[in-house]
């Protein structure tokens, strides 16, 4: 358990305005914000790098602020993996080790099983500029977890990585906070990785948090202009998938909705409201959902028409004047959407 | 190459001289003293004490640089403080005084009737004359060398490693030691290496606060008073030749 | 701020004897003069001429330093070429040349009898004991500063304006003029200032190369053999405080 | 015209084996390829930059390899601008009149005429640094333009904008080279600079060309599998727009599409195979574009499958194998494809 209480700090540019965060025990949350708003700064102080100008971290109840970083027993991983150039693998991982009690066959013990989790035991001799992004950061991250920290404090842990390995990276933060539950602080400017990974979420911005709650919260209630500009996502869901017949059939509310993906029990998933298509009739197509609902409101931007569909969802659909005035569509009036299960992006 | 390359050849040209006026001399020198006489120079006691005491003076005094420079080197590295400005500037004087001004500077305050001198000679410590101004003399023109180097190594180590250092665990003085100073440790060997260079090149201030015991320096100025240019040569080419050295060792910790 | 700090304020206090003990000196030297002993010390014609003939021959120093230096500095931050490496060494070994060893190299070189004096002397141009010769030995010493420099300052311009210049129909003399030089002037002006301290600072070779014509640092050793501290302080301070008013302008230049 | 021939240069890690290019007088070329391949390098040895260690340079049937840059008369422009910093922006653009024989009064002119094109009247006595990006590198046009250079070399000049400003100075660079002639070598890694402006295009890949052609002969007839991965454009196509109630038509061979667009006239455009939906039969939706066609052919893709539909042009569709299933699809048989006008990407 994390709690930040009115928690203040100038730094140069920029700063951060009595910040206040419940995290709770075992979460996994995440600070979402662009770039520049403080949002590295406020681990720093967390993890105590900075005094604050005003206000008091606890963790687990015992106020810390005074404590400086060596006794807080925090893991805390950089953007930019930040290994120690001066040691090989083994010893980067065993260097929180060090300062602890721990016989020579215990550190042994605890490094391997660290490596085996984060699979970089064939790595352990090699020299940290010798190993790439993806590697650095398993390594930062087994580096931080060996000595079994009260909190970890990630900082954009993805960012630097390329895409393909991103989404690996991605997915094992999941697994690996599922396994071990150390609660998470995790600070990112991508939705994807807050989607996918955070149990609740804060919106920051210019050194303050905007709103705090859990993911589907955030993107379909934001509570502020900002938030819903920031996120920019509609149509998001969460459902219980089971793959039939090499497709994915997600429920959710009594709707079955086909998509492409390999994972199965609890997903979040969303659609983009222009890759929607509305029909007066029910016909037969590649597009495999297809769903009656009505119109619950239809909003003029201009070129397109944005109207929301009730399917047993709240469903947003973008589409153009033209069509609208054919189709002459008015609110309450029943009319098919359907979208191609490709258009499904199950997070 | 292409045509209309005439400005880089004039260029050259004046490289060239540059060069050969910096490297004529040193050559010239070395080349005009065989083999043979520098042994027998070698084996002058008062040139053989004269080397070695240049060489274990310089020695002390970048021990004595490190000692003090380091840590302030790592501060002006790590911390911002109002007044770093006037500090930095402070420490970079030296390299402007001139070097008899330095002496003289020194022999007012660390001489018999001086602030410091006269205090202390109640203790029986004495810098005129001795060992110690000898040290004074030379840590005064060479310890920016050694801030300075010592300072841009630490600034090379990203802040932020110490950090992960402290959040696994380690104190302050624990990261120091185990992060920052390895990782700017060349930085620091080469501020050795300069402070060196520059203790045992020290002339105008040692001679003016310690012509005894007699520098490698003093000597091959006073030979070159008492005896002529061609008695003082052996002796130069012998000094050159250790500053040379150092020097050698100096590029190949730079170039790595 | 946070507890636990004992490693900064450790290291803070050897930082103050470093400050301390470059700063004390100098202040102690200056504070021990009067204005009025300083005024009276600048009537004497002796005095005036030493430190006008230091002033002017650095100055000279400085100028051919630039001349010579400049193209050789441009070269080596555009060009790459075998031995680039070892022009580079031999840049900075006057760096490491103890004073006396260059004033015995050079002497040995320009002197009367020298590879380069004795053809020179048959046309008049002596350099023992003249303007030339203290030039010389100012040049040696104080080269590397200018080279240094102006390079470090034309490897910030990037090659590519230069490109750009010269599709515009800009010759490479041209390009050079308009866009190189002008935006490594701030470089080039911090390496004559260095050259000029470095060059009026020198006494070790001055001294044997040319005890006459009497440059100030020559004349306060004088001063300080014939007539004792005393006498020879208040010709160091004058020469200090015209350093370190060149020291500033130096900070001014770098800290824009 | 500017001619290359048997061009090849070491330099560095990298270099160019055996270079072959006629660019046509007032053509707009573009050479395409990933970073570091040696396109500016290329660019450079046509401006005189590098001599080349085999090969020789035509510049309008003179052979122009000997000649210094300044002998060339060639525009060069590069990604990061490279204002001079030590001068304001009339000196920046008056630079390269210095060095031949104007009267004040056709320098100023010169200048007027060139600020007007680009639109840089404004800034001419401000200082580069205090320049946004677009707005620098507007100015870097003009101090190459103002010189009537035979020829302009482009070296990536979009690349350092944000997306939105580099949009629009792309649809400037086409307007002035339509406005001006001159012929244009523009080096980019990016597909819409290519298809959008180029009036041929030249693939590159470690240090050779690999192909030379028209954009639609490289993007829908790559000659190698690289060319086709680096593009990875399908259905694209050239047509005719025309503005009719607020909407484009665009015909081409007698097919007429619905798109979201300002253009008229002649434009390029690109439809996204997985947008696109088809049916057994014809019905009314809010897609606006239905065409009936016949399938030339079917390619298995794993979970998903491949059809090309001929509607008049080729069309490209991806459907579920689900889907594919469902409607016991075949070749030659009849379909509808039907996809969305606001799925209609136009360059």
């Amino acid at each position: 358990m994390i709690s930040i209480r009115n928690l203040s700090k100038e730094w140069g540019d920029f700063g951060l305005r009595d910040i206040n965060l419940e995290i709770k025990g075992n979460e996994y949350f995440i600070i979402i914000g662009p770039t520049g708003v403080g949002k590295t700064l406020l681990l720093e102080c967390v993890a105590g790098l900075h005094y604050p100008d005003r206000g008091r971290v606890f963790i687990g109840n015992r106020d810390v602020t005074d404590l400086p970083p060596e006794k807080r027993n925090i893991g805390f991983v950089y953007q930019d993996y930040l290994l120690f150039p001066n040691m090989n693998i083994r010893d980067n991982i065993k260097f929180g080790l060090r300062f602890k009690n721990f016989s020579k066959n215990e550190i042994d013990e605890k490094i391997k099983k660290v490596s085996e989790l984060l699979q970089i035991s064939h790595l352990l001799d090699r020299n940290p500029k010798t190993l790439s992004g993806g590697e650095q950061q398993r390594v930062a991250l087994a580096r931080a977890l060996v000595i079994e920290p009260r909190a970890l404090l990630l900082d954009e842990p993805l960012s630097a990585l390329d895409p393909g390995i991103r989404r690996i990276l991605q997915e094992e933060l999941r697994e690996i906070h599922k396994k071990i539950k150390t609660t998470t602080i995790h600070v990112t400017h991508n939705f994807d990785e807050a989607i996918s990974l955070a149990d609740r979420i804060a919106v920051m911005s210019n050194g303050e948090i905007l709103q705090v709650g859990k993911p589907e919260e955030i993107f379909r209630k934001p509570i502020s202009e900002f938030v819903a500009d920031f996120t920019g996502i509609e149509n998001i869901f969460n459902g219980i998938s089971e793959i039939d017949g090499g497709i994915a059939k997600i429920k959710i509310n009594n709707v079955q909705i086909y998509a492409i993906t390999p994972k199965t029990g609890n997903v979040r998933f969303s659609i983009r409201p222009e890759e929607i298509t509305l029909s007066k009739m029910m016909f037969g197509s590649s597009a495999r959902n297809t769903f009656r609902g009505k119109i619950l409101g239809i909003a003029d931007k201009g070129q397109l028409v944005r109207i929301v569909v009730d399917i047993g969802i709240p469903l947003a659909v973008l589409i153009t004047r033209g069509s609208y005035e054919g189709m002459r569509l008015s609110p309450n009036a029943n009319v098919y959407a359907s979208f191609k299960a490709s258009g499904v992006h199950v997070f | 190459m292409m045509k209309s390359e005439l400005m880089l050849i004039f260029f050259a040209l004046m490289g060239f001289f540059s060069i050969v006026f910096i490297a004529l001399p040193l050559l010239n020198m070395i080349l005009l003293e065989s083999p043979s006489s520098l042994l027998k120079t070698l084996q002058d006691p008062k040139v053989r004490d004269a080397i070695c005491l240049s060489i274990y003076a310089a020695f002390l005094t970048t021990v004595i640089a490190f000692i003090f420079g380091v840590p302030l080197a790592y501060l002006l590295a790590r911390i911002d403080f109002t007044g770093k400005n006037i500090v930095e500037s402070i420490i970079d004087v030296p390299i402007v005084v001139p070097h008899a001004v330095a002496g003289i500077a020194l022999l007012t305050l660390f001489g018999r009737s001086g602030l410091v001198g006269e205090p202390l000679s109640f203790f029986g410590i004495r810098f005129g004359s001795t060992l110690l101004g000898i040290m004074v003399a030379m840590l005064f023109v060479s310890s920016p060398f050694m801030i300075n180097s010592a300072r841009d190594g630490f600034k090379g180590v990203d802040p932020r490693l110490e950090y992960v250092a402290r959040t696994l665990g380690a104190s302050r003085w624990q990261s120091f030691l185990r992060i920052s100073f390895p990782l700017a440790f060349r930085n620091i060997l080469t501020g050795c290496v300069l402070t060196w260079a520059r203790a045992i090149s020290e002339f105008g201030a040692v001679i003016i606060i310690a012509y005894y015991p007699m520098t490698a320096p003093v000597l091959i100025y006073e030979r070159y008073l008492s005896l002529g240019l061609d008695s003082s040569r052996p002796i130069a080419v012998l000094l050159l030749l250790a500053c040379l050295a150092m020097f050698i060792v100096l590029r190949m910790i730079t170039r790595k």
